[in-house]
């Protein structure tokens, strides 16, 4: 069991979480945060394997990774 | 369940200003790292220049002193011998290390300053736009070489490390990446090492980090780090360039 | 207390070792390298520490790396070193750090000569770097001032978190004269609360002078201006000689206030009712000494190694009220007593019997 | 009272040292003095000169624009400072290596062959003692005794036997002077 | 003639190109960068060359050597890389080389903020460098005064030998205005018989700025003295704006100058005596502009983007005559024409009837 | 009788500033010849810094520029840009190029600048009196090193013929003595290879050459070729230490 | 007669396109003209907006203390410049993204999905290029003819169809906004 | 048959010709020069083979050799 978080406010959409991704996890978002980006969410969240390859990439820390 | 990837203490919770995808990030992030792993957030003391990296100031937990642009390690040193106990190092981009501050990186090398450096290489000038540093590429477009890097005209890109390499006070340098996990993971190393070496009074320890600049490359995140991996990586000489005999014991 | 033969220079890092300086970071220059070359040698003897810099800029950043862990640091160089300082001086002033600065100027523009000059006036009092930033300047006239002068910089810049200048000029330098070596007044200074040395048991701290919009930009300035303002008012120091009753005026700083004095003693020998101002602070400007007597004196000479700087403050602070003449020389060359004592006199038609 | 005295020579003569010995009499005797070297890049290979001033008050303008006395060791210094000792003052020249040029007839110039007696002392360094011993009854300010305790503070300690040389080239120049007169 | 859409920093730019700007060296820094970016596109097509330097000093003394040849040669940078060049603004002076710079000023001191500034204002007009030296400076308020001016400074530089500084700021130089694309007035200029271009049929040349006594010293000062008072007296340039008749007077320069303009219309508007001088060269200080109203006019505004400095060459100008008052924004902020005009009212207790 | 040796027309007949015994005259005289035997004298534009080296203006038939202290290759790129055509080299100090002039030297190289720079080391600064420089030697006492050069303190002596060679766009570096006569002819011939380099327009070029400094060793000139030769020469790699294919032809 | 208009957004949204637009619509027009861009280090990852001044006399005071229309393309620019139009100003909001929050009930408010409908025109880009067309109609100096020129010169030639492409979001933005009244 | 003929208002009597010479024709003379200096002076110039060491190694240029 694994969980990934994203910390929304910090996420600015640059998607290399999403490419990452081993299992596809992660999407853009259609839902601005305040700074107007379209922030990362989970849209699959039961596969995530907890790798935290998002985390690893992530140039904004705004990944969580719980496991 | 454990949190088993999360933001380092060695961060305070200010979110980055660099553009989305920009791996200045990533580096950020694995220096506060090493911070907290090494358990030295209270005993140093950061130096950033003027570049895309001069506003990091308020990313890091430590104490962070602002240095014009390209005197970043002259600042350093000028800390470090006040206060020779301190961890002192410097994050700057690869146009403040070698254009401006050609000769702080030669002299601190040169001297051995005990003091770290990291040098985030994005092959151009990010901060002001996206012009032409030392480390552009061959033939590679910026506004300030419209037609692409003429090597004719203005030589080919500086590969400060290697030049940095041959000075005795250098005992640690290194040329690391951030394109892929695995060399985000060596990039950590290096970059732990570094400290490492400071912490031990050995000298001077450089380690240059290849880094994006989506912005003013004109490429997307994913796209930028591809563009590094293929058009950078083979012209700056990767891995450990220098270990000094006394390094190698870390 | 026992006095001992000291150059200018000499008598200039003596004083920093003996008020605490810790770091000195600097680079040759004549005539200013006998500083470097004192503290080479005796610096460490008082667990201080002397480095070169690779170059002037090196070693004004080395100095805010210094300063901004609350040591005490100093540099030295000569004019066009002293050029090269520019960038960091701004920076130093923006960012309100403590460093005793010493230009030992000499003739320019250019390479120029070595020779004694004060043509680096308006650079060292007006801000030769960018932006609204003054420095302290002091200039002292003789060694036992080189000497007292570096004391009392070091605490001004302390007391005012920001740097402070001895401008002096080769001559001032290199000249032997008896010192006093006088034990350091006490004085009460600011702790450094604002030390960049580790953030153990503190929040942390960052020494920076950027802003990231226009609207933060203009409060700094403001606050910066307020200082200045404050120490414009506070710190206003210069000598008088034979100035109250003086119907005619010598201004002169630093060697020509010293060669000043004897053309005033020729000319009271002779009756006149000639005086000296000297001002101590060239920033800031002693404004403060004129204003007993702009309104009654009938015509100041300012002497000048420059082609007329340091006039244009004495007119503003007379405002302009009496006529101001220049007497200079240039390129390194003094004026003689009788030289400026002929100005006055020629310039202002002074009869010698007027005063017999 | 004031003696404002230039000194010239070439680098390795010792005209420094001359000055230094000067000035440091002078303030042992409590004068004000002041001691004022040329430099500048003039002095690679060209000739090195100082000024010194002893005075009763307090020294204001440093300026020498005639001196009351000098010494000069060798040619180029004579040639420059012929002009610069005003009038009663006095020159002492070391005619053993300088040709006596023109000079202003108010000059009184003591002409020693300072580099031959050096050299009949065993020592040629020490024509610059021989010619501060030489000049030393034409000053105002300064004696033997307070020469000799300059030198006493300045090489005396350390090294005796120079202290000694020195002593004894300044009384030789100074003997040979008041022969000559 | 067409006129085409440009940022200020462009037409610098394409004036240079068309003035025969055959070398330009620089450094990148916001807000002068589009000069570099514009040359290093266009001036390879006029068969010029662009190289960046390794850094701010580098600039300046390729600078050097480029127009030690004779060559026509242009740097630009920013407040602080401005002050960087100070040591090599000196040199370029002493060796009475014709360089254009270009500074286009921004907040500081320090790193400072990227917003439009004077307060560079004293450092070049003064000289930021050591010595007595000074840049003709020259301020332009417009685009099209960016391109008109740099022509003109290529050929002050030519006619003196003498590095010329254009002055603007980031408002100046990032704002697009249409701008004429004239040509270059025909002008005649010295030879360049001094050129160090190879000796083939000539005695051998040298350019340097050393003296080896102070006396040669103190004779290339005087040379140089000469030559700057005669640029004083021949090349002061200002603008008038309503001044002839003004009871009040506005004094700014730059984007204050033309900020005041609207200060003046609306003065005028209601019934005021008001009126503007825009001195254009900042150094020589127009001083003639302000002979005939010295006397007559009541009271001044001086107008800056600083704490008060060009302030102070006023004051002198008019013999302190008048009071002068500063009204000022600062570290990136711009007054509109409301709050200078509101100054005015304010300082001089205008009532607003007085002059309907 | 035919005149075997005497004084090139490279040189003026103005008498060298220098003290007795520098072996500055020496340098000066083998480059004066080298214009001479080259033919470029009078397509020759010299540029001298600051230091011992910065009053020989005079001494060269050729035109010459003065530059302040470190600026030197600076200004020889300038002169070189604006006349391609032209022989452009910089005479100066170890340090001049090795201190304040770092970056300068750095730059040219890695621009591989077309002109030819003699560096003239030792070990100190001369014109100032004697202080120490990147250059001095180890232990080395200097007014500003009284109790010897501290390398734990200050680093080791930087050997920047070494450092240079790094760059691409030098193209041909080479370490040489004048301290007999031997060496002398040596060193003549890099000097010469040098500008060699540059009229085929190879790149650039570097000559390093050790020379005394009688005056402030506190030596005899004679005894000083001796201290070089004991002192000097072990310490900085000597000979080509670089030369680049194209050169190789020359 | 005098239009100033502020233009507000992201990096990437187009807001200094908008402003050349403009601009060279008044010049064409024979107009005095000036474009300022704001710029510096808050540029990085904030909001980037410039201003356009169009008149019919000399442009002295480039200075905007308060705008005579805008166009806000995001929700910072939104919060920053809705206290920066004047009284009887309006300002073009693209509500596709926007969140109208408080704003002084003086300034007319045009609210345009943008980029809903630049979306509809199948390339998103073109939200910045809609709201100009909302806009136009509030202009004192400026109209589609001289819009169609500018646009003609700067992009006329060499792409022609991005040319149709604009114009038809910029006629679309003003229908748009036509129908909403 | 070589000559050697020092150019004296040029030489500073540095002595490296004198100790360089492998025939020992030179030595430091006894008259100072306009500067000073005791100029060098063949003492022995029959001897000379014009090597041209001497010149070689002059910091002044101050010799000639003629053979
Ligand atoms: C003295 C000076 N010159 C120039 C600048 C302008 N400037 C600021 S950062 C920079 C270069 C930034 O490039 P780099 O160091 O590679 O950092 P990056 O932004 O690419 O991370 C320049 C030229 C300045 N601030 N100060
Ligand atoms: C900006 C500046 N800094 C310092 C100096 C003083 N200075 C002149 S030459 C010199 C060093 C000379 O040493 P080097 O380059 O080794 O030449 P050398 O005299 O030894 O031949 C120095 C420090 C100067 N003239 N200008
Ligand atoms: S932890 Fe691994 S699997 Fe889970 S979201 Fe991140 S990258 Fe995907
Ligand atoms: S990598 Fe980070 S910033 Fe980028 S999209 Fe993913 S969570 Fe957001
Ligand atoms: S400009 Fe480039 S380097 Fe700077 S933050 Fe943006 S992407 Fe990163
Ligand atoms: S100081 Fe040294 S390097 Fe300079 S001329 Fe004299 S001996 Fe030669
Ligand atoms: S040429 Fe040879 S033999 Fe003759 S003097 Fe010179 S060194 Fe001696
Ligand atoms: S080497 Fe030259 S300068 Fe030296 S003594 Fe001989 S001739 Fe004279
Ligand atoms: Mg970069
Ligand atoms: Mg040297």
């Amino acid at each position: 069991m694994a969980k990934v978080v994203v910390l929304s406010e910090y996420c600015k959409s640059c998607g290399l979480c999403v490419e990452i991704c081993p299992r596809k996890v992660l999407a853009i978002g259609d839902k601005p945060n305040p700074k107007g980006y379209f922030a990362v969410v989970p849209v699959d969240e039961t596969k995530c394997i907890g790798c935290a390859l998002c985390g690893l990439v992530c140039p904004d820390v705004a990944i969580e990774v719980y496991k | 369940m454990e949190k088993v990837f999360g933001r380092t203490k060695g961060l305070t919770d200010v979110p980055f200003h660099y553009c989305p995808g920009c791996t200045h990030g990533i580096i950020h992030r694995l220096i506060g790292e090493v911070l907290e792993e090494l358990d030295i957030i209270e005993d140093t003391i950061g130096v950033a220049p003027v570049g895309c990296t001069g506003f990091s100031l308020d990313f890091f937990s430590c104490d962070f002193v602002g240095a014009a642009h390209g005197r970043g390690q002259a600042v350093a040193t000028g800390i470090k011998r006040a206060l020779p106990d301190k961890i002192v190092f410097t994050i700057q981009g690869d146009g403040d290390i070698a254009a401006i501050g050609t000769a702080h990186a030669i002299h601190v090398a040169a001297r051995g300053e005990k003091i770290t450096s990291i040098m985030v290489n994005n092959a151009l000038f990010g901060m002001t736009g996206g012009q032409m540093a030392p480390t552009t590429l061959a033939g590679q477009v910026t506004t300030t070489s419209p037609y692409g890097r003429d090597c004719a005209v203005v030589g080919t890109p500086i590969d400060l490390p290697k030049t940095i390499a041959t000075l005795n006070g250098a005992v640690y340098v290194a040329a690391v990446s951030v394109d892929t996990p695995k060399n985000i993971m060596q990039a950590k190393k290096a970059i732990k090492k570094a400290f490492q070496v400071q912490q031990k009074g050995l000298g001077y320890a450089l380690v240059s980090v290849l880094s994006t600049c989506p912005t003013n490359w004109g490429l997307s995140p994913v796209d930028s780090l591809k563009w590094l991996r293929e058009n950078m990586m083979p012209v700056y000489q990767m891995g450990e360039l220098k270990v000094a005999k006394e390094v190698e014991a870390l | 207390m026992e006095k001992v033969l000291l150059k200018g220079n000499e008598a200039i890092a003596e004083a920093a070792i003996r008020s605490g300086c810790k770091l000195f970071f600097g680079y040759p220059i004549t005539p200013s390298t006998e500083i470097v070359e004192y503290l080479s040698k005796n610096l460490p003897k008082a667990g201080g520490l002397v480095l070169q810099g690779e170059d002037e800029i090196a070693s004004i950043n080395m100095c805010h790396g210094a300063a901004a862990t609350g040591a005490r640091v100093m540099t030295a160089s000569s004019s066009p070193g002293y050029s090269l300082k520019q960038e960091g001086l701004s920076n130093l002033a923006a960012n309100e750090l403590p460093v005793v600065i010493v230009n030992i100027n000499r003739a320019g523009p250019g390479l120029g000569g070595l020779g004694p000059s004060q043509a680096d006036y308006f650079q060292c009092t007006k801000g030769g770097g960018h932006g609204d930033y003054r420095l302290i300047v002091l200039a002292p006239s003789k060694a036992q001032e080189m000497y007292d002068y570096t004391m009392n910089a070091f605490d001004l810049a302390d007391k005012y978190r920001t740097p402070v200048l001895i401008l002096a000029d080769g001559f001032l330098g290199q000249m032997m004269e008896p010192i006093e070596l006088k034990e350091r007044p006490a004085v009460e200074l600011p702790a450094k609360d604002w030390a960049t040395n580790g953030c153990k048991g503190r929040a942390k701290r960052k020494i920076c002078s950027y802003a990231l919009t226009n609207e933060v930009m203009e409060g700094y300035c403001l606050q910066w201006e307020k200082k200045f303002a404050g120490i414009q008012q506070a710190e206003q120091q210069w000598e008088e000689f034979y100035a109250d009753d003086a119907e005619y005026l010598f201004v002169g700083y630093g060697t020509c206030g010293r060669i000043a004095k004897d053309a005033v003693l020729k000319a009271r020998a002779m009756g006149l009712k000639v005086g000296l101002i000297r001002p101590i602070t060239l920033w800031p400007f002693p404004e403060k000494a004129f204003a007993p007597i702009k309104n009654t004196v009938k015509g100041i000479v300012c002497v000048e190694l420059n082609a007329g700087q340091m006039i244009e403050d004495v007119k503003l602070a007379i405002e302009c009220k009496a006529p101001v003449v220049l007497c200079n020389r240039q390129g390194g060359m003094l004026p003689s007593e009788n030289y400026i004592l002929d100005a006055m006199l020629k310039n202002f038609n002074i009869a010698i019997s007027e005063g017999v | 009272m004031m003696d404002k005295i230039v000194l010239a020579g070439f680098g390795g003569q010792g005209v420094m040292f001359i000055g230094k010995v000067l000035v440091y009499a002078g303030m042992l005797d409590d004068r004000e003095v002041c001691w004022i070297p040329s430099y500048g890049p003039e002095m690679r290979g060209g000739t090195a000169n100082c000024s010194v001033i002893v005075s009763e008050q307090e020294i204001n303008s440093p300026v020498i624009e005639l001196a009351d006395a000098g010494i000069v060791l060798n040619q180029p210094s004579f040639d420059k400072f012929r002009s610069h000792i005003k009038p009663g003052g006095v020159l002492v020249v070391n005619t053993s290596i300088v040709e006596i040029g023109s000079i202003p007839d108010t000059v009184r110039v003591i002409a020693i062959p300072a580099s031959d007696i050096a050299n009949e002392l065993g020592k040629p360094a020490l024509a610059n003692m021989v010619c501060l011993g030489a000049l030393l009854p034409s000053l105002s300010l300064c004696t033997m005794k307070s020469i000799e305790k300059a030198m006493n503070k300045l090489v005396g300690k350390n090294k005796p036997e120079m202290y000694e040389l020195n002593m004894a080239a300044i009384q030789k120049g100074l003997d040979v002077a008041a022969a000559m007169k």
